[in-house]
């Protein structure tokens, strides 16, 4: 079904100087809940700070403590900050995993480790940098409890020294992320010092790796794509979210929890201008939206597989009864339970047709935190405008990683409650059908409980255009064909993909979401590598634009690249266009659980176009053998 | 003797409005069946309260029962939502707008059944609704099924019998935090307004469990409460007024007495009304009061216990009084500074 | 979105003699809950009897008592049983319907009355029939509750005398029908006299609609398909049943539940071979089944849309657990709620993909009462055979209405429990595996608790071969490949499609489910009207068989036709087939909740051929306008 | 003076299984956590009472504690349903094959929250299955928000406070019908154990509430139970041994005492042990006692409710003694004749 993932290798790009500057990846490697995201994050924003373009992702387990946990910063000068294949430097922290994550390495990558675990004996063909982390930790802190917490911090000193980053940018990036605790920021600042003179004194730079201050982050920010989409629907106006928590969505609603606090609350009253509820369970999280949706509040909710799968009544009653409500999907790999800390595009197919009985949803695709934040807004829009579920469909790489991102510009629009009764309309529109079809595109008007307009019963049996029960055949052929039309509708309105044309191609590339990073670093891949000039559609929304198909004619063969097994955004594409067009299409499918990255974009590519690619070892060494028994 | 003609005055209540004001659509439930006679009883407490209808949402899960929204006070705003889901539309309709009065109708499937969980958490948070249950211990709309608050033992027009002991709703919700609870029956015409404008006036869950005979399904042969069954365990059975098939059974008993009530399938059901010195707002000796009189195989009618001045779940989320749904853009989308400060932070 | 129905008129066929004989459809119109069953089950069985070939369909509304029903019996000489846009015959007795029930008939149709309506009045160009009901049945029957019970018997007595139906054939019947209760028995056949005394007597035959002995029904049974499927599964040997009550699936369950209870009793010890639960809800009924399936029963659900819905969740953990459970999609109308008592294939698209995160589904498509019990057998095979869950996909029309049939032949081959491990196979195979691929074709072996075989712990998180949890990209992706190859496997022992060549067609029909019973008729219509040839493939199981590709590939243009808005199993072939042949399909839709007619399909195709087709109006005279405010 | 060397003889039960053929994998949860000490004891129960493995089927729904039936019997079967849904699953087990043990493994967040529902009417059905909640009062797995058993006024890490009051799942079971219903905490060895040996010689729902510390996310400041609360509010505070992070809380009090446990936070809990001559065949008096210790802040411990000899829901399906899913094709499929009299009644 999908094509076996092969590589070729990539080589480092050594500059004549013997150096790499700004272009490999770190991994630190060590066990979860051993409190290491903060020496990750302050050795990230370090980097970016020294403005340079940086991505940092989490591999974690699906448990809370002790297992295996890897952190990747790619630092990359061109700007690729999708997830590489290859780690160039490695930190081993974890004693169970340290000797397998060593052998995965290329030969001429560098690691620091721990002393004790005697890494030099594993392979003799890295470069070793051991350091005695326990013995210089009770330097710094005499307290046993707290060592273990800013034991962290010695590697982020080291890794300064050897990677030559501004050791004032790294204290900069611990306060920001400790401001708050003066005692945490010294403790570990010491520990910072600490690693940084043990290196001086003992290392000598014997890799090729250094970061060197760029100009390509100025005025960027930093922040995870839930955070991103949380900020979107506070500036969207919401109004009640009802949630329930599950990895990997929770931190979005519970990041708006904290930001609505800040930022909602009456300053007259000291009341809430929100209500959010942590519901029982997804069924009920968003009955209360499309509750609340139905009652004039801009309502959402925000989940991932397990409880999409469980809220297809309630969708489809959304769209049956056309009440508006925002979902935010943060894809995760499934199917059921799956892997809850992995990253997947895996619910797209499902969610278009969610629900029983010819029921279709309306969907957007973020690629990045900045849709993240933007689709957010335009979200409720398009919720109230279609009076309709609207799907937001992150994931987990997007959702939980760390990107760089240019700020967040302030909405230029005023907020769009769509159709919404008023005098004046009832006024011109004569008596008042909640289910007519006035204006022509299949949008109706309704009036909102206490607003003093004409009432209605809103439900999810048939109803005519006066929302009265009715079994009458063409009353419900109407309605759904109406229906019909509103979904054709809503098509121009959904926002517009991203396009580059280029006129020397006969390929094209479709991709949306995450992969889009992928893409961006494949296909300059596949130009260097085999000159072969590439087209670029991005899918923002679902139903596509028209311009989908005009992309697919300009080329001969279209590559759709997804993150799943089953092909699901080609799928839909399938039902949508013209055989023609189908027949360009072809699969990239990546499904590991892990982001997918450029190789295996361009390898795939380059098979199907009839390139031989040299092979290199399945996707999977980042990744603990000892899987063990447990989990979600 | 000339008298002055003047138009003939409709009675009106406080506010001005008819009492027709407060009707519907016209039912399509079974003739006699007890939703009608409780759809009534909430337009005449409506009306007597001087309820705003366009203030009112209305609301259910599917059955019979959460058919019956449609069929009072036509000009307020309904949502017939999904089986046994009528909790979470309620709570965001709620939270949307606080200052809606929310009757929810419900019945003993919808809510004992596919709905018990979203009950649960209702009466956990205190939303204010009237919660009511038309509970007559069988699904109506698909048939005549055993419901949740069916007898132990009544046997079902297919010939299945129910084997588990009913869900008694009046002691979950007191439980679970519920802040008033009433049991009553649908016929019981005095009782049920009074419950019901009690309610009106509470604010925090009303949740009321009305014993609601459905009169073509609730007919079970072989039940303990069957017209058979009677017959043959019961003397004075000559003595049971037979109240014909169709017909509103009504009824009208002294507080602190025991009311038998013949079914319309002969069966009876027997009715302890709280005594009128009954205190309830004590907890314990309400879920006393439940046990007992299950025990004796009799149902407490009345209030059975009020919290009278318990937060409800919009004050405890301290929300703005004004209706969330209408705040204007000014108040809901955060000024450009905070977004730039957020920025700022995130550099 | 959907061809505007239209239709030519049918002239009814009057042969030489002036007599329509064996070729017309009668329409009883009542009010629900006033007990009109068992009259026309009598009618419709008494016709059957005398060896015509019939179908009778129910149209009534979702509630419980008082509004509008009506019951069709179609009778045709030419085994016609679809539904049929005509009546020709009417019994009118619902006074809230009576007038447009005789306004929408076409001149020339009869009609029996009760008196008092004075339908003569409306039009008359009708051939006209009063009955003076209350009077006649005040002479059969004191008891005034009894008199509404027998009240509609009396309209089959006048039936039996205009329509030259043998009233030993109704008294027959009667027996039949409630030969357990003989008082009734008397009393109905009093009714059943004094009707037939009274046409006798007073009526003068005008109308040209006579029922002729024939023998088309010979040992044939009328039987719903629920209770078809009821066998079935009985047969099949379910032991573990879960359900939920929900129109129009309820009496699958409920009979049963009956057809155990006097079947699989243990004689010895009056102890159930089964265990049947009301569940809570459909969540639970589907938890249920899969408990079961996984601990080794036969189980089984069966709900309708809604349900599915819900069953999201469980639906995909059996698919990633792979655990067999049968659910019965008996569908009807939505989206949501819809029109619970009105039919649809609406349920098909959804249920394919139902779950998150790449999840697919075995489904069946039963067309008649044959196959709701054989395929209801078949189910459980191949949901052990593949463990999985296995949809059977039939609907109201099918699950409700009553249909003839040949009688159910005794299942051929034993039960395949598929591969549930013992000592031999250990032996061979060494280590157990639960999700080892050791034949090659996807389907590993299972344990069963309590059958002292290796154990394994089954979940819906990710998991190795060796069924231990694990986070490992490649076990995540050996595994879902194998889980794909599983269900490319499975294609070849769906129930194999039914599919007749016509040499001479350059036009192919694709149907499936009832909609089958309509393409019958059709096709003749266009051989006759038109002379167009078509061959047909009906579709009885997906994943689709290599046949289908064939099948269009032999036909210039194939028409898919079905009962939903969307095209849904056009939509499922899009994704299967190469371009080159989606190319040639098309879409014929029907979707206004009464079954599909033969007339709807010609017209619709002959317009898509670029025949001029004759308007008529549209399908709905026969449901009332007074649709009131109320509804499920 | 010599002696005669035999193999050491580990210690069998009586079926001659070790104590380690009762282990599981590897715990994955966090050092400390109480699931981990339930764990142990279960291995413990099942080990003394002599219970086979291979006859043990382990449910669980989806958190910290649903992980645990991997951590012990680990030649037993499991089944690692989705969240909430463990009722429903064990159900179905259940009948499929009735001769198996069940014991079920939920969370305060699977049962209180998204699988309430489910509980509920496993409850009302006295299906035979151990039903154990490890009771936290937050969702562990998904990082500490707040469960429906949660404290009312406890803050989480996140800022976020719970206002609302928890839910007693002990009073709830045997409200619901329950046949077994105890309460007990994780570190309590000998307690537990006792108890868990009572419920697998039970034959019935057994619901256990074991009252089970997370370490890592329960440390909720602000708590009404917090470290810092108890600074402020509570005098004897030098007395109070500080339990180190990471190290399993045990205790051992005696009948009818109150011991104050100190949970790995500094917060508190009271447990009150049922007096050596409580009866718990007496539901009312069961409710009442749940009643009165919550009202002083304590949680009673014990077996608080037993009905022992109550029919459960295989009894009341009357289904055959041998399991349903291994009966041979004769007895599940009727013969030939049983279906030609079905085809000839529909003639
Ligand atoms: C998800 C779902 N499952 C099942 C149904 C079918 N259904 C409709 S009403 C009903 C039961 C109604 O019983 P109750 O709530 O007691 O109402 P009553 O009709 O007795 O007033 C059921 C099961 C449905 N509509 N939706
Ligand atoms: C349908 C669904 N919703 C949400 C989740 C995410 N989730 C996993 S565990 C859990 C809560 C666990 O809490 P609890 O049952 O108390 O177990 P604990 O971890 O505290 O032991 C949640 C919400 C899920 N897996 N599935
Ligand atoms: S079926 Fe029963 S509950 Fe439904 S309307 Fe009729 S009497 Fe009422
Ligand atoms: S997070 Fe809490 S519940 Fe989960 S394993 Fe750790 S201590 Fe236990
Ligand atoms: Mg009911
Ligand atoms: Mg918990």
């Amino acid at each position: 079904m999908a094509p076996a993932e092969v590589a070729v290798q990539e080589a480092p790009v050594v500059h004549g100087t013997g150096r790499v500057v700004n272009d490999f990846s770190i991994q630190v490697a060590t066990v979860n809940g051993s409190g290491s995201q903060t020496a990750n994050l302050v050795l990230l924003r370090s980097i970016f700070r020294m403005g340079v373009p940086v991505s940092g992702k989490n591999l974690f387990p699906s448990n809370i403590a002790g297992l295996p946990t890897w952190f990747t910063i790619r630092a990359n000068k061109d700007g690729y900050i999708a997830r590489k294949k290859e780690i160039d430097f490695l930190v081993a922290m974890n004693p169970e995993t340290a000797r397998e994550d060593a052998l995965s390495l290329e030969s001429g990558a560098a690691v620091v480790y721990d002393e004790g675990l005697a890494l030099d004996a594993v392979r003799d063909d890295l470069v070793f940098y051991p350091v005695p982390f326990d013995k210089l930790i009770a330097g710094v802190c005499t307290d046993v409890k707290l060592r273990r917490l800013v034991r962290n911090m010695i590697y982020d000193g080291v890794l300064a020294k050897l990677l030559e980053i501004d050791l004032q940018q790294m204290e900069y990036a611990l306060q920001k992320q400790l401001g708050s605790k003066p005692k945490a920021v010294a403790l570990n600042q010491q520990a910072l010092e600490v690693g940084f003179a043990y290196a001086d004194q003992h290392f000598e730079k014997r890799d090729p790796y250094v970061i060197a201050p760029m100009n390509e982050t100025a005025g960027k920010i930093l922040i995870e794509g839930n955070a991103a989409a949380a900020i979107g629907a506070m500036m969207a106006g919401v109004t009640v979210v009802a949630w329930y928590p599950i990895t990997p969505s929770s931190s979005l609603c519970e990041t708006l929890i904290d930001y609505l606090q800040k930022h909602r609350i009456d300053e007259r009253t000291g009341k809430a201008t929100f209500a959010v509820v942590q519901a029982e369970d997804e069924i009920a999280a968003l009955g209360m939206a499309v509750g609340a949706g139905w009652a004039g509040a801009r309502a959402m909710t925000s989940t991932s597989g397990p409880g999409v799968s469980l809220m297809g009544e309630f969708a489809g009653l959304g769209y049956y009864g056309e009440v508006p409500a925002v979902i935010f999907d943060v894809q995760r790999v499934g199917p059921s339970t799956g892997l809850p800390t992995r990253t997947a595009q895996g619910d797209v197919l499902s969610t278009a047709f969610l629900s029983h009985g010819d029921t279709r949803h309306l969907m957007l695709f973020p690629s990045s935190v900045g849709e993240c934040y933007s689709m957010a807004v335009e979200a409720f829009d398009l919720a109230e405008r279609f009076q309709t579920p609207v799907f937001v469909m992150t994931d987990l790489d997007l959702g939980m990683n760390t990107w760089m991102s240019d700020p967040f510009p302030y909405p230029e629009k005023p907020l769009d409650r769509g159709k919404v009764l008023d005098e004046e309309t009832l006024e011109r529109i004569g008596r008042f059908g909640r289910y007519r079809d006035v204006d022509g595109d299949g949008v109706p008007y309704r009036s909102v409980p206490g607003d003093k307009m004409p009432a209605y019963f809103c439900r999810g049996s048939g109803h005519n255009e006066w929302a009265q029960y009715s079994e009458r055949p063409d009353d419900y052929q109407n309605n759904v064909d109406r229906l019909a039309r509103k979904f054709e509708n809503a098509r121009n309105w959904m926002p517009a993909p991203v396009v580059e044309i280029n006129r020397q191609a006969s390929i094209g590339i479709i991709a949306y979401g995450t992969t889009h990073w992928a893409v961006v670093e494949s296909r300059d891949q596949l130009k260097a590598e085999a000159e072969l000039e590439t087209s670029y559609y991005r899918v923002c929304g679902y139903p596509f634009r028209p311009a989908l198909a005009s992309f697919i004619e300009r080329h001969e063969r279209v590559y759709v690249i997804e993150q799943n097994r089953d092909g699901q955004m080609l799928s839909l594409m399938k039902l949508d266009l013209e055989p023609d067009l189908v027949r360009r299409l072809r699969s990239v499918l990546h499904y590991s659980g892990l982001p997918i990255d450029a190789r295996s974009i361009t390898d795939s590519v380059l098979i199907q176009e009839g390139y031989r690619v040299q092979k290199t070892g399945a996707d999977t060494s980042r990744v603990p053998r000892q899987a063990g028994v447990g989990g979600e | 003797m000339a008298v002055a003609t003047s138009p003939v005055r409709k009675k009106v209540n406080r506010i001005g409005l008819e009492s027709r004001e407060y009707r519907g659509s016209k039912t399509t439930l079974c003739a006699g069946c007890g939703h009608n006679a409780i759809s009534e009883r909430i337009i005449g407490a409506c009306f007597e309260m001087g309820i705003e209808p366009e203030r009112v949402v209305k609301l259910s899960g599917i059955g019979c029962s959460s058919k019956s929204p449609a069929y009072f006070l036509g000009s307020a705003h309904g949502f017939n939502a999904v089986h046994g889901r009528m909790p979470s539309v309620g709570t965001g309709a709620m939270l949307a707008n606080r200052n809606l009065v929310a009757i929810g109708v419900s019945g003993d499937g919808d809510t004992g059944a596919i709905g018990i969980g979203q009950f649960v958490h209702l009466m956990r948070r205190n939303l204010p609704i009237i919660y009511i249950i038309e509970d007559n211990g069988c699904y109506g709309l698909t048939k005549g099924q055993f419901s949740p608050t069916a007898d132990l033992g009544s046997k079902a027009k297919t010939g299945v019998v129910n084997d588990l002991p009913p869900i008694d709703t009046c002691a979950l919700a007191i439980e679970l935090g519920a802040s008033f609870v009433a049991r009553s029956f649908s016929g019981d015409k005095k009782q049920l307004t009074a419950i019901l404008k009690a309610a009106l006036s509470h604010r925090g869950t009303a949740m009321l469990d009305v014993l609601s005979p459905c009169v073509t399904f609730n007919d079970h042969e072989g039940s303990t409460k069957s017209y058979a069954y009677a017959k043959a365990h019961d003397d004075p059975l000559e003595e049971i007024d037979f109240v014909p098939f169709f017909e509103d059974i009504s009824i009208d008993y002294e507080p602190g007495t025991t009311q038998e009530v013949v079914m319309h399938d002969g069966s009876k059901l027997y009715l302890k009304k709280l005594d009128a010195d009954y205190d309830p707002l004590n907890k314990v000796q309400a879920m006393r009061v439940l046990q007992e009189t299950r025990s004796r195989g009799e149902f407490a009618t009345g209030l059975i216990y009020v919290e009278p001045v318990k937060p409800d779940f919009l004050d405890v989320l301290n929300v703005v009084d004004e209706p969330l749904a209408t705040l204007p853009q000014e108040r809901v989308r955060p000024p450009k500074t905070v977004l730039d400060d957020i920025m700022e932070s995130l550099r």
